[in-house]
C-alpha cells in the first residue's frame, strides 16, 4: 500500500501549479469563454506535458494511468482552468485507441482541439441511446442528426460522433463512431459560452461527410472506457476546485471581521466549515478509489466511477452552497473569485451523469456483482 | 379549528383569479415563468394593472388609497398572483417605504410621497446594506453632517436591487459618529437621486444578472426636510420596516409556482426512456419538497391568523424564513438538475428583454442554472438563515 | 379560516393534562409495560371522556372528528403515555363501523380494551397482503394463521382479526373482518413488552371460532380509513411527544453548565435546537393538514396521511437523535425521563408505514390525482 | 500511488483470514452478528485464541511480548477481525493502560502490570469520566489526599464500560486541588477494585442494556506506589491515552460487518412483494451508505500510511471520528428500519447469554432497535462529534 505520488507526477503536478500561478488570470478565463481555449494557455499545458501525461508511451505520451489523469487534473481544478483538456482525454483517448495516431500526436503537441459529440436532446446521461443517423453510400459515410451541448465544439478542428449504423435508438449495438472535419458541408453550429466556462455549441448534422473509425459492431464499450476516465478527470478536478473553495472560504473566515470579531469565531460557522472538510476528504478518497480502478475491467471500473460521481456530485453541492452562504453577499458577486469555481464546480453535477443517475447504475452493478 | 377558507374568503380568491385570467398579459406571466429578466415598463405595466383593481398597496390603509385588506386576503392574494407567474410588486416604495412614512413621517411628507409612490411617479430604492456589514445593518458608515439647511452625504451603500431605476433612494446614515452604540446616532434620510454626487454602478452577480448596484455618494446635499422622524432615531425606523411586513415571508406562493414549473419540466424531460417524473428517485425528491411544502403553507396560514388575530409574531417568522429558504432552495436546485445537460450553455442574452435569440434546447433551459445561482441568496439577504437561528433559540432558551 | 380550538376540545385538552400530570408516572409506564394498561388510568381516560372523544354521537361517543383524534393524543403523547389509546381508536372504530355498538360502549365506559391483529410476517405495511385463511362450515367461521406485532393484544378482551375469505395472499378483494375472544380455543400468543411501552404479542390462531364482521365483499375500505385514522392518532402523539423532548432539551441546554458555561450559549448547539423547533413546527401543520382532510374522500385523505406520516417521520428521527445528542452521556440512560419519549416516538415509524413506504405512496396516489 | 496491498501484506490478511476460520468459534460470532451481548468468558475465550496465536496485543513492542505489527498490519488484523464479527477486544489494559504504563510507568509497575493484563490475569476498567463533565474531560473532582503511604480517594466516576467485570481501575484524581488550571492538579492512579469503600452501580441505558456503571470511592485507601509518574501530572498521560491509539477510530471493519448484516437482513425482508434490496429507496439509502463507506476506507487507508510514514496524525482523526460514526449510525438506523414491525418488541432478554426464550419474527430483529438506540453513544463518547468538529476548525482556521 502506497499513497506516495510518484517523483514523476509530483514534479508535473508542481510545475503545472508554478506556470498556472503566474499565467493564468481572468483574461485567459474570458478568453476561453469566447474562443473556447487561450491559445498561450493551451501551448503551456502542451509544453509542460500536460497532454502528453494523459497518454501512455505507446500513444506517444508518458503517462496515461488513472493516477496520472488525477494528478493532471487536481491542478487544472485547483485555479478553475477552463481549457478542454477532458475533451483532449475524452475525445484523444478513443481516437488513440482507434489507431489515430496522427491525430493524437498532434493534439499532444498542442497544435490541435477536440470534442466528442455525443449527447443528444432527450437522451441525458445515457450513452447508449444514439439517434443521429450513419448512412453508407459507396463506401462514403454521411451523418444526420441534432448533437446537444458539445462541449468545446466551437475550438474543436476535429469532431468524434456517435451515430447509428444499425439498430434502434435505444440499441446498444449498432453504435458507430466517426470523425467529422470542423469545415465538413451539412455541419451547423449554434455556439455559447458553457457556465463552468469555455465554449460549447448545439451541432447539426445534415448529410455530413464523416470518417467511421473504431470496431465494426458497437462502439459502446470505447465510449464506456473513455467516459470513465473523463468522470476521473471531473473528479479530480472537483477535488482540486474543492480545495480551493475551502481555502478561500478559510481565508475569508478569518479575515471578515462581524459584530466585532472574525466571522470564523462563530461556532456554528466552525461546525458548518468542519463537515465541510470532511466531505472534500471523502471525495479526495473516492478520487484515488477510481484512480486506482479506472483501467480495470468494466464491471469493476464502472462501480468505482459511479461511486466518485455520485458521491462528489453530493459533496460539490455542499461545498458550493455552504461557501457562498459562509461568504454571504460577497460570495454571490462575479468580481470576487468565488464565482467561477462555484459554477464550473456545480457544472460537473451536469456532465457524464448526475448523482441519481449513478446512485441507480451502482445499485445495478451492485446487484451484477453480487449475483456473479 | 377549520383550515377551509370561509366563503367570503372563497369569494375573494375567485375575484382574484377572475382578474388574473382577464388582466395578466400573457406576455409578462411567460417572462416570469421562463425567469427572463423583466423591464422597468413590465414591472409599470403590472402595477398599472394592480392600481386599477386598487391592490397595489393591499396592506395599505383606505384612507392614504390603499385596500385595507385583511391578512387572509392578503395571504389570497400573494398567493394566487405568484402561482399565476405575475411579475412581484416593487416593494420598495409600497411596503418599505410607505409603512415607515406613514408611522413616522411628517403629514407634509406623508401628503407629498404617499401618492407619488402609489401613482408610480417614483421609483424608490434602499439604501441598508453597505460593503463589510453583512447581517450587522446596524454598522452604518455613511455619514451625513449637517450643514445649515443641508445634510451632506459621503459613503457607500450596497446590494441596492433595481437602483438603477431609481428616482429616489431612502438611506441609512450616520449622524452621530459619537454615539454609545452602533444602534445609536443612525438618522433616515430620503435622498433624489438625481442630486449631483451619485453615482450608480451594477454588481454582476455569479448568474451573470445586474439587478443589484452599488451607491456611491460624494458630498451630496440633500434638505433638512428629508429627514424622516427625529435625527438620530433612524435606527428605530429601520427596524419596523424590517419587522413590519412579514406574512410573505415564507415565500409560498413563490414556492407553489416554482413546483407547479418543476412538474411541468420533469414530466416533459426524458430519462432512460420514460419521462423523469417517474424515475423513482427523482420523484422522490419532488415528492418530499411537496410534502415540505403542504406543512409549511400551513404553517405560513397559523402565522396568518395570528396576525389577523392581532397576536405579534413570535420566532415563527424567523422559522418561516428558513423553511421558506430551504424550501425554494430546493426546487430551484431541483430545476436545475432536471434540465441536465442543459443546465450548461450559459446564454444570458435569453434571459434579457425582448430577447430575440435563437433558444438553446427547451425554452425552460435557459433560467436554471443562474436560478439557482441567483437564488442562493434567498438565505443571505433579509437577515441570513444563521442570523434567524440566532434568534429562534434566543426566545426558546431565553438565556 | 379558523386555527382555534374549539372550547369542548381546549376543556377536553386541559383536564387531560391536568389528569396525566398529576396521576401519570414511572409506576403507571411500568404497569402498562407489564400488563399492558394501568386500570387506575385506564379507568380516568374513561371518565375524562378521551375514549369518548374518539367516537361520534351517533357511535355513543361526543366527537369523532379529525381534529378531536389531534386533540387527545397530542396531550398523550406530551406524557408519553403508554395505553392503548390508538388501539381503541382503531379496533373501535372499526367495530363501530360494522355496527358492533355493544363493544363500543364498553369501551368508552372503559370497561374493554381491543385490538387490531392485521400485520403477518413478511407482509410489512401492506393493509391487503393477508394470508391468514377465514374458514366456514355451516355458519361459523375458523381462523388459521401467524399475526404478528399485535399490538396490546394481551389486555385485549377482544381482537378483530383480517382473515382471508376469497382470492390470492396479495388480493384487495377478498379480505374479512372477525372479531375473536382473548379466550377462544385454537389461540395462542407469544406476548413482549414494547419498545414504545405497552404489550404486544405474536399472535397464532388454530382454527379458531370466529364471528364475521363488516362488509361482504372486502373489507379494505374499512381498514384504510381507519388506519388513515390512527395514523392521525400517531403523528399528533408524535407532534405532542417532539414537543415534550424540545422542552426538555431546552430546559438542559438552559441549566447545564459545560466549560464553565451554559451548553445553550454555545452557537453549534443553538442553531440545531432552532433547526429542530422548526421541524416540530412543519410536524405540527402535517398534523393539521391530516385532521381537516382525515374524512375527506379516500385519495385526498390517504394523500394527507401520507404526507403527515412521511413528513413526521423524517422530524422524529431528527428529533429521537439530535434530542440525545444535546443531551449527551445522561440522554442514553434509562433512569432520565427523556429515554421513554425517544423510544416511543422513535417507534411511531414502524407502525403503519415508514417514511419511505409513505412516500412511495405519496408519488402513487400523486400521479393518481394528476392523471384523475 | 498504489492502493493495492503489497505481497506482503496480502500473506499477512490471508493469515488472519485462515486463523479466523480455524479458530473463531461459531458461537461467538454468531452472538455478536446477533447482536446479543458477551459474558465475561466469552471475551476471555477470544483473548486466549488470540494470545495463543500472538495477535492479542498487536501495538505492543515486542519487549513486553506484543506483536509489534506495522500500522497496515495492524489495519489489515482490525478489519478483518471485525468483519468476520469476531468480539472486540476488551480495550481497557491492553489498548489504553498498557500504553500509558509503558511510556510513564516506573520499571516495577511495567514487570508487574503488563503481563498479568498480556495474560488476563486482570481484568481492568476505566475511570475516566464524571457526573456532569461531559466532554471536560479536565473537570476532575474525585479527589486523592495522600495521608502517609496511602492516598485516601473520595468521588465517582460513571460511564465505566464493563466495569462489573473489573478486577483494577485506572483513575484520574485530584491531587492538588488548588490548581490554576483544571488540566493541573490531576493523578493517574491505579485502584484495586476490591478495595474497601469501592461501589460498583449498574447503568441502564435506553436500549436496556447494563454494560456502563457508575463507580463511588468513599475513603478508599490506595498504595502510592499505584501512582502512575508525578504526581499532579495525570492529564499529561490522559491525554496520551487519548490520543494514542486512534487507527480505529473510523470503525471501518465495525461498518463492514454492519453493512454486510443489512444487505443479508434486506435481501430477506419482503416489501411489497420483493425482497426490501430491490425497493428503489431502500436500495438508495444502502448505496449511499456503501459509496460513502468504500471512500471513508480509503480516507482510513491514508492515515494508516501517514503514520506508517510516522507522520503525526492530524485533523484527520477527528474527520475519520465523525464520518465513521456517521456511517456506523445510519447503518444501525437502516437496520432498525430494515426489520420493519419487527423493530417493536423489547424483549432484551433475547439479547443476554445462553438465551433460550422463544424468538419474536426473525432472530436478527431482537437486536436491531436496542443498537440503533445504544451507538448513539458513539458521536457521544469519546470527545463527542461538536468536539471533533471544534478540534478541525481550529487546525484549519488556526485561528
Amino acid at each position: 500500500m502506497d499513497f506516495t505520488m510518484s517523483d514523476e507526477r509530483r514534479m508535473l503536478a508542481d510545475s503545472l501549479r508554478r506556470t498556472i500561478e503566474r499565467q493564468y488570470g481572468p483574461e485567459a478565463r474570458a478568453k476561453a469563454d469566447d474562443t473556447g481555449s487561450d491559445p498561450a494557455v493551451w501551448a503551456a499545458l502542451a509544453e509542460l506535458g500536460v497532454l502528453g501525461a494523459l497518454f501512455t508511451e505507446e500513444q506517444g505520451g508518458f503517462g496515461g494511468a488513472g493516477p496520472d489523469i488525477a494528478t493532471v487534473f487536481e491542478e487544472l481544478g485547483r485555479a478553475a482552468v477552463a481549457e478542454p483538456v477532458t475533451e483532449a482525454l475524452l475525445a484523444g483517448g478513443i481516437l488513440a485507441d482507434c489507431g489515430k495516431s496522427d491525430a493524437v500526436e498532434q493534439l499532444i503537441a498542442g497544435d490541435m482541439h477536440l470534442c466528442l459529440a455525443q449527447t443528444e436532446p432527450g437522451n441525458r446521461y445515457d450513452l447508449t441511446t444514439v439517434s443521429t443517423q450513419a448512412t453508407e453510400s459507396g463506401g462514403a459515410w454521411a451523418l444526420t442528426g441534432h448533437k446537444s451541448v458539445v462541449v468545446n465544439a466551437p475550438a474543436a478542428n476535429l469532431i468524434v460522433v456517435t451515430a447509428r449504423v444499425a439498430g434502434d435508438v435505444g440499441d446498444r449495438d449498432g453504435i458507430g463512431l466517426f470523425t467529422v472535419a470542423a469545415n465538413a458541408k451539412g455541419l451547423a453550429m449554434r455556439p455559447y459560452p458553457m457556465i463552468g466556462g469555455g465554449r460549447g455549441a448545439e451541432v447539426t448534422l445534415d448529410a455530413t461527410p464523416a470518417e467511421r473509425i473504431g470496431p465494426d459492431d458497437t462502439a459502446a464499450p470505447i465510449l464506456e472506457r473513455h467516459v470513465a476516465r473523463a468522470i476521473l478527470a471531473q473528479c479530480a478536478e472537483a477535488v482540486g476546485m474543492m480545495d480551493a473553495i475551502r481555502d478561500m472560504t478559510l481565508d475569508y473566515l478569518r479575515t471578515r471581521k462581524q459584530f466585532g470579531r472574525p466571522i470564523g469565531s462563530f461556532q456554528a460557522l466552525q461546525h458548518r466549515m468542519a463537515d465541510m472538510a470532511i466531505e472534500i476528504e471523502q471525495a479526495r478518497s473516492a478520487v484515488l478509489n477510481l484512480a486506482g480502478h479506472v483501467d480495470e475491467e468494466p464491471a469493476l471500473r464502472d462501480r468505482h466511477a459511479s461511486a466518485a460521481k455520485q458521491l462528489i456530485g453530493r459533496a460539490a453541492r455542499l461545498v458550493v452552497e455552504d461557501s457562498v452562504q459562509l461568504h454571504g453577499g460577497i460570495g454571490m458577486t462575479a468580481e470576487y473569485g468565488l464565482g467561477h469555481l462555484v459554477r464550473r464546480l456545480m457544472a460537473v453535477d451536469h456532465r457524464f451523469g448526475d448523482t441519481d443517475h449513478h446512485l441507480e447504475r451502482f445499485i445495478a452493478l451492485r446487484i451484477g456483482a453480487e449475483a456473479g | 379549528m377549520d383550515l377551509s377558507y370561509t366563503p367570503e374568503e372563497r369569494a375573494f380568491r375567485d375575484e382574484v383569479r377572475a382578474f388574473l385570467r382577464d388582466r395578466l398579459p400573457k406576455r409578462l406571466s411567460d417572462k416570469v415563468r421562463l425567469g427572463r429578466h423583466l423591464s422597468k415598463d413590465d414591472y409599470l405595466e403590472w402595477h398599472a394593472r394592480l392600481r386599477e383593481k386598487g391592490w397595489l398597496a393591499p396592506n395599505w390603509p383606505k384612507a392614504h388609497g390603499g385596500a385595507e385588506l385583511s391578512a387572509v386576503q392578503r395571504h389570497i392574494l400573494d398567493e394566487e398572483v405568484t402561482a399565476a407567474h405575475a411579475p412581484r410588486v416593487v416593494p420598495f416604495g409600497l411596503n418599505m417605504l410607505g409603512p415607515v412614512l406613514m408611522k413616522f413621517g411628517s403629514s407634509e411628507q406623508q401628503a407629498h410621497y404617499l401618492p407619488r409612490i402609489l401613482n408610480d411617479d417614483d421609483w424608490w430604492c434602499q439604501g441598508y446594506s453597505e460593503p463589510g456589514a453583512g447581517s450587522d445593518l446596524a454598522s452604518v458608515r455613511t455619514t451625513a453632517v449637517r450643514e445649515g439647511d443641508e445634510y451632506v452625504v459621503n459613503g457607500q451603500k450596497t446590494w441596492t436591487t433595481l437602483g438603477q431605476h431609481a428616482d429616489w433612494i431612502f438611506c441609512l446614515v450616520r449622524t452621530d459618529p459619537q454615539a454609545e452604540k452602533p444602534q445609536q446616532g443612525i438618522s433616515f434620510l430620503l435622498i433624489d437621486m438625481n442630486t449631483p454626487g451619485i453615482e450608480v454602478r451594477p454588481i454582476v452577480l455569479i448568474d451573470g444578472s445586474t439587478e443589484v448596484n452599488e451607491v456611491f455618494f460624494s458630498d451630496v446635499r440633500v434638505p433638512v426636510e428629508n429627514l424622516v422622524g427625529e435625527e438620530n432615531k433612524g435606527w428605530t425606523y429601520a427596524k419596523y420596516l424590517l419587522t413590519h411586513e412579514r406574512t410573505g415571508i415564507a415565500g409560498v406562493g413563490f414556492a407553489s409556482a416554482g413546483l407547479a414549473n418543476l412538474k411541468r419540466i420533469a414530466a416533459t424531460e426524458m430519462s432512460g426512456g420514460r419521462p423523469l417524473s417517474e424515475n423513482p428517485f427523482f420523484a422522490a425528491r419532488m415528492a418530499q419538497v411537496e410534502i415540505d411544502l403542504m406543512a409549511m403553507a400551513t404553517t405560513n396560514l397559523r402565522v396568518v391568523a395570528q396576525a389577523e388575530a392581532g397576536q405579534a409574531p413570535g420566532p415563527e417568522s424567523s422559522m418561516l424564513k428558513i423553511k421558506g429558504t430551504q424550501i425554494r432552495q430546493e426546487i430551484n436546485f431541483l430545476t436545475r438538475r432536471a434540465v441536465g445537460p442543459y443546465a450548461m450553455p450559459f446564454a444570458s442574452e435569453l434571459l434579457e428583454e425582448g430577447t430575440n435569440h435563437e433558444p438553446i434546447g427547451p425554452e425552460y433551459a435557459a433560467a436554471a442554472a443562474p436560478q439557482y445561482l441567483n437564488n442562493r441568496k434567498l438565505s443571505i439577504y433579509g437577515g441570513s438563515n444563521e442570523i434567524q437561528r440566532g434568534i429562534i433559540t434566543k426566545t426558546l432558551l431565553n438565556l
